[in-house]
């Protein structure tokens, strides 16, 4: 069941870390080799939270399989659902509403901001930090609270529908998210202050699991774990989709590959997604939130795929449709699965304290690698 | 004025007109036993009712406040639930080990007691090594944590044993030195007279950038020593789910619990004997009246005071920093707190005798 | 002597660094006012209007309901969460008429995804911002959502 | 009191501990199932068992720590005396610490304190 | 490069093969066979320097399977599919780990789930579900009537 | 028009308690076993998807379930006194999570958290992977709907659980006293 290793059997030890472990977020399973604390080896054993969603998406509807999808990369539920709708879109030949275009840009970026906090918190917890956690969620409850106003619902919101979005904006959305943004931008500094500067937390991350820019390629790693490493692959830019072609960011590159650099990778990019709600939030333009589409949906025969960009990196949702009314197969590139695989690759040779650094840096989800 | 030292000595007085000296001895004997366990159970309840509250409040929230007013009974419903919880032995453990474990944390602990001064003339044993006493004696609670972890059986539990070993006993040593440099000024290994040469002012205040940088080294020390964050590598819960408590259930781990606790309440006394004074009022030289003032709060006080203040400071450290990793926690003793203690026991030993401290 | 002079520059920005992290918790330990919980039990939250927590359908005073049975929201539902049993009534002139016999909806498979009250034609249902489901037992969690004895409201096709 | 009283904290530290598992014995009902008992590994079935040869790096500092813990102890002494002693104290310890130094810069130089 | 030039680079390139422009970029089909040469040209070559495997997949179409390669470079940004027709009763094919690593997982899961086997897969086993796991899935034949409740 | 909404038919759990019923006498002793029991309820850290995040919101600043003395969250089943199973439960953790429970020392209560874990949710048809909720695999005290339920509901939940090890009563009893109740 175990990949073998081959080591001298004096002084090590087959160590199980999860599936209940407080460190691996959820139900991962490694197997890993050490002597005395030194890693050997690790073999990640996935498919705790399998719950096949793919198979199950082949009998949904396109409007319902939408709905499952929040549950596989929960902390970028939205995100998901988007993904899944501009390939219906895509399938359909449907054009949004700018409006809507807009809308979900915007939650999107908040969802993502959302997300970063939870994993800063969770970081720095699991480094042993457990008060920075408290402070993530202060302002990780504010965006919670708009999207429950706006969505519905505070984490798998269920917001997309294909061909723009359920509802239209509340009317408080931009008071609330421009209230979100002068406190985020008053408290991020406390972020560095606490966690960044550390000496301690320096010395746990600096040097630490490190990446190179041509294993990152190998391995097809994407999103911020990439960026550490150098590898420009930000799809928000280099295959811009929705309104993200309008839109003045930066993609946030950090050369040393190291955890880090991964964490400065989330850091920036925290507020660079402010600066992307900043341009926005003032010229979501008029229009309808959804385009007429048709009661029942149907996919033309061929093959959809869509790039983008979540908050752990590149989701590919791929459709082959037959010209029913469900997919005949479906398929989700899920960004952390491609993460996790590097994982054995970085960790190998450090000691187990290392494991949680590089682990709370990649910003595994497990749901989403599972699927 | 009020004094518990006359109470006390009244008290003998009296048992010893009443009764033969063996009898007296007796009686004291379990008085001293049933104040001891008194004190355990009543500090282990406030100081983790402190820590909850300490660290509700940095954390931005309310902490517990439903059981009883303000929570108080939190930690009562706890240690309540601890005991009537199945204290569960798995099979694969090495059973004499694993039962004698919370035993011998528990009796280091409670060894510890001893030589504390309460108060002005209260104290259990005055003995005249007492800070010898303390370092030789709190090094055996690493022998209850390894017994601990390799009893267990658990993987987990022999990382965070062999963790906490190495770590006990590295920072054994700057906190050693940290403390000598306080005995190179006072002369003597008495706590009564560390206490009492502190009368015209507290060492921290007395003896320049040396005592202070004993008492930060001292107070780092102890934090390792006593397994709190940011040296909790031997449960590192993120690490290794428990530590060496992983197999502990019920009433052992309830004793794992209130040990670490109690020997934080300990290391901070003598902190705050060493460095603060003891119960031993807050005096500057010579001002007649300020000091009189000063002497009217009550020594035991003053004690707990500074204790708690000490308390409150390695909590509020534990709330703040991320955990180190094994080697820079050693590094960290072996690179930078020794060589900068050593030197500093140098320098200190050189104000003493020249007679610069005030 | 370089060596000692980045020693010492080394112990001084790590200690500064700690210091600032304590100056921030400190700060927050000794300002009460940061605080921001809420207390739950007794301080309940007004829920957003767009909160999903529970599928209920509406009933006038009449005790009517506008469900015709028309099985748009079970056929929207992902993951049948809704059943409907169908029945027919014999209207007064004497011709049958459907009408629901119950609405059983499954809380517990419920994922408030909204797309039964989307699909609805006659705004029978919407969702509720009840969340307080707490139950020992799972069977009640399956709830008949047409109260005992409704009836189609006049008038709704 | 004196040196009695230790019996007497030993003694109260026995009768706490063991009248506290005595409670706990008294007042719960336990339950068995064949998986209670084994080792809990993060809800996995345990390989081997830990009680094998170990990693020497932790001796190692275990090692390095009782010889500088002797030189520790005599040190005590010297502590007490020496504002009696005079600068001749100091210059002794300084002897004494920086013998021992060199023996920490040899350790530090062979890798003694660096984890493996 | 964008997908017209590439299309014909494409197709100057492999002759033999069958190349179109699908939804989003030029699709390639070839045999299982001929995997492990057109891979090792496509990421070898200074003009394409396919580097980036993003997605692997297989589609399951009855009467035969399909991997599905989904290739990218990080240099000149373009994209492709590659199709690899497999065979149902014998479904073989070279592992391509030794190009991109990120492979290994990618085929376990898909030999997890549609049961094909990888030749010169280092480590071949079931990543997402049990050892003892009776058949593969997502293959359209599966049967599971005790777990799964067909609505 | 008056439009009324149908009230949920489930009636609060704290009124089951009225009437212990069959002879259970709690004596004083039990009551206080009973109060220590239902204020220091230790959590095993214990997530599978998304309901975790609500179960670390529940622990964030804003609703804060230390309050009611929860926030100990134990990372070995040997000191939990409770499980919330936080997500969906997949056949190939079902043995995981049975055996965390079994090693958790008595007495020990479950809390089934969301629709996956009360009866597979979003994944009960169709899938060939999942449990169709967790009581299939270990006996669940409180169940609680939503998907995910918000941070409240779950100190609804932890309330109800409260009240129930309050009552005294066992999962049967409450089981046996529900169908009556039900079967009116």
């Amino acid at each position: 069941m175990r990949n073998v290793v081959d080591t001298t059997p004096e002084g090590n030890m087959v160590l199980n870390v999860g599936p209940q472990h407080p460190s691996t977020h959820g139900v991962l399973h490694l197997f890993i080799t050490v002597n005395g604390e030194t890693i050997l080896n690790l073999d990640p054993n996935i498919g705790y939270i399998h719950r096949s969603i793919e198979k199950m998406c082949e009998s949904l509807s396109y409007r319902q399989f939408i709905y499952s999808t929040s549950r596989m990369d929960y902390l970028s539920a939205h995100m998901n659902n988007h993904g899944c709708a501009l390939t219906v879109e895509k399938g359909l030949q449907v054009e949004v509403p700018e409006r809507a275009e807009v809308i979900r840009i915007i939650i999107s970026e908040l969802t993502r901001l959302a997300s970063h906090q939870l994993w800063w918190g969770s970081l720095a917890m699991d480094l042993g930090a457990l008060s920075p956690f408290f402070y993530a969620f202060r302002e990780r409850e504010m965006i919670t609270d708009i999207m429950e106003e706006t969505c519905g619902a505070r984490l798998t919101m269920n917001y997309i529908v294909p061909g723009g979005v359920m509802a239209d904006i509340h009317p408080d959305f931009q008071r609330k998210v421009k209230e979100f943004i002068v406190q985020f931008k008053s408290k991020i500094g406390e972020y560095h202050e606490l966690v960044t500067d550390n000496v301690i937390f320096q010395n746990r991350t600096k040097g630490i699991g490190i990446l190179s820019k041509e294993d990152a390629i190998s391995y097809g790693c994407t999103g911020p774990t990439a960026r550490g490493s150098g590898l420009s692959c930000d799809i928000r830019k280099i295959y811009p989709y929705s309104a993200y072609k309008n839109i003045q960011f930066k993609e946030i590159l950090e050369t040393e590959g190291d955890s880090f650099a991964r964490y400065m990778v989330r850091m920036r990019e925290m507020e660079e997604s402010v600066h992307i709600i900043e341009q926005l939030i003032d010229n979501i333009p008029e229009g309808e939130f959804q385009a007429k589409t048709k009661a029942v949906l149907k996919l033309p025969k061929g093959e959809f795929y869509t790039r983008l960009e979540t908050a752990r990196g590149e989701l590919g949702v791929y459709i082959v449709s037959e010209g029913g009314t469900t997919p005949y197969r479906i398929k989700f590139r899920s960004p952390g699965f491609s993460n996790l695989s590097a994982l054995n690759h970085m960790v190998k040779g450090h000691k187990i304290g290392d494991l949680v650094s590089v682990m709370g840096t990649l910003d595994l989800v497990i749901p989403d690698i599972d699927r | 004025m009020f004094s518990i030292e006359n109470i006390l000595n009244s008290f003998h007085e009296w048992l010893s007109s009443m009764l033969n000296q063996n009898m007296v001895m007796l009686l004291e004997m379990t008085l001293i036993a049933f104040f001891a366990i008194t004190l355990f159970a009543t500090l282990g309840l406030v100081l983790v009712y402190l820590e909850r509250k300490v660290s509700a409040f940095i954390q931005i929230r309310k902490g517990p406040n439903r059981v009883g007013p303000f929570g108080i009974f939190q930690t009562t419903a706890d240690t309540l639930k601890l005991i009537v919880k199945e204290s569960f032995m798995p099979n694969s453990v090495d059973k004499f080990l694993y039962q004698l474990a919370p035993f011998i944390v528990m009796i280091t602990a409670m060894l510890l007691l001893a030589p504390l001064p309460f108060a002005r003339g209260v104290q259990i044993w005055n003995i005249n090594i007492g800070v010898f006493y303390v370092t030789a004696v709190s090094s055996l609670s690493v022998i209850g944590i390894l017994m601990a972890g390799w009893a267990s059986n658990n993987k987990y539990s022999l990382l965070g044993a062999m963790r906490s070993g190495a770590q006990i006993v590295s920072y054994e040593l700057s906190a050693g030195m940290a403390i000598l440099s306080i005995i190179v000024l006072t002369g003597s290994l008495n706590l009564q007279d560390i206490i009492a040469s502190q009368e015209n002012g507290w060492w921290i205040f007395k003896g320049h950038i040396p005592a202070i940088v004993a008492f930060v080294i001292y107070i780092i020390a102890v934090t390792a020593e006593t397994n709190r964050a940011p040296f909790d590598l031997a449960e590192a819960e993120s690490e290794l789910t428990g530590g060496f408590h992983t197999e502990y259930a019920g009433m052992r781990f309830a004793l794992f619990f209130l040990a670490e606790y109690i020997n934080i309440f300990i290391v901070c006394a003598i902190g705050a004997t060493l460095f603060f004074g003891g119960w031993m009022p807050f005096h500057i030289g010579n001002w007649e009246a300020f000091n009189h003032v000063m002497d009217f709060i009550p020594s035991s006080i003053w004690f707990f005071g500074k204790t708690f203040f000490l308390i409150i400071l390695i909590m509020w450290f534990r709330w703040t920093f991320p955990r180190l990793r094994v080697d820079q926690l050693l590094n960290l003793e072996w690179k930078y707190l020794l060589p900068i203690s050593m030197l500093n026991l140098l320098v200190m030993t050189l104000i003493a005798i020249k007679g610069w401290h005030f | 002597m370089s060596f000692l002079s980045n020693y010492i520059k080394e112990v001084y920005g790590a200690v500064s660094s700690l210091l600032i992290g304590m100056k921030r918790t400190g700060y927050y330990l000794t300002h009460n006012k940061e605080v921001i919980t809420e207390e739950y039990p007794e301080f309940k939250a007004k829920m957003a209007d767009r909160f999903r927590g529970e599928v209920v359908m509406t009933h006038d005073a009449q005790n009517e309901h506008a469900c015709t049975g028309c099985s748009a929201c079970e056929l929207a539902c992902p993951n049948g969460t809704i059943k409907i049993l169908n029945k027919f009534d014999i209207t007064p002139e004497g011709k049958k008429k459907k009408a629901i016999d119950s609405f059983v909806y499954h809380l517990e498979l419920c994922t408030m995804c909204n797309l039964c009250i989307v699909a609805c034609p006659t705004d029978a249902i919407k969702m509720s911002q009840n969340f307080e489901h707490s139950v020992y037992d799972r069977r009640l969690l399956t709830k008949q959502l047409n109260f005992p004895g409704s009836k189609l409201r006049e008038g709704v096709e | 009191m004196g040196s009695g009283s230790l019996i007497a904290l030993i003694f109260a530290a026995v009768v706490f501990s063991a009248g506290g598992l005595a409670f706990a014995k008294f007042l719960n009902k336990g339950s068995t199932n064949p998986q209670k008992g084994e080792t809990y590994e993060c809800g996995i079935r345990t390989e081997g068992s830990p009680w094998n040869q170990f990693n020497v790096g932790y001796y190692l500092f275990a090692l390095i720590f009782l010889i500088f813990d002797v030189e520790l102890v005599f040190m005590y002494p010297w502590a007490v005396v020496a504002k009696k002693v005079g600068m001749m104290a100091l210059f002794e310890i300084i002897v004494f610490i920086f013998i021992l130094f060199m023996g920490f810069l040899y350790a530090h130089k062979k890798g003694a304190l660096k984890w493996m | 490069m964008e997908n017209e030039p590439l299309l014909n680079s494409l197709q100057t390139g492999f002759p033999e093969a069958t190349i179109a422009i699908g939804s989003d970029w030029p699709e390639m089909s070839i045999e299982s066979t001929q995997l492990l040469e057109v891979i090792e040209k496509l990421k070898g070559s200074d003009n394409w320097d396919f580097n980036y495997l993003f997605c692997e997949t297989c589609v399951d179409w009855k009467t035969h399977f399909t991997m599905v390669y989904h290739l990218s470079s990080t240099q000149f940004r373009h994209s492709m599919v590659l199709k690899a027709k497999v065979d149902r009763e014998i479904p073989q094919i070279e592992s391509v780990v030794k190009f991109y690593k990120t492979a290994e997982m990618l085929e376990r899961e898909v030999y997890d789930l549609f049961g094909i086997q990888f030749l010169n897969h280092p480590d071949l086993r079931r990543l997402l579900l049990t050892e003892d796991w009776v058949g593969y899935p997502l293959r359209k034949d599966y049967h599971d009537p005790i777990n799964m409740i067909k609505l | 028009m008056d439009v009324k909404v149908s009230e949920p038919s489930t009636p609060f759990p704290g009124t089951i308690h009225e009437t212990p019923g069959g002879g259970i006498l709690l004596s004083s002793l039990d009551d206080v076993i009973n109060w220590a029991r239902s204020n220091s309820l230790w959590p095993l850290v214990f997530g599978t998807s998304c309901c975790a995040i609500e179960m670390m919101s529940v622990a964030s600043a804003k609703y804060d379930f230390s309050r009611f003395g929860f926030e100990v969250f134990r990372a070995s089943p040997r000191q939990a006194d409770v499980i919330i199973i936080s997500g969906t439960i997949v056949n190939k953790m079902a043995p995981v999570l049975k055996r965390l429970f079994d090693q958790m020392p008595e007495p020990k209560y479950v809390i089934a958290m969301g629709a996956c874990a009360t009866s597979g949710g979003p994944f009960f048809y169709n899938t060939y992977s999942v449990v169709k909720g967790a009581d299939h695999v270990i006996p669940v005290d409180v169940y609680l709907a939503g998907c995910p339920p918000r941070p409240e509901a779950l100190l609804h939940a932890l309330i109800t659980l409260q009240e129930k090890i309050k009552s005294g009563l066992t999962r049967e009893q409450i089981r046996s006293k529900m169908s009556e109740e039900y079967g009116k």
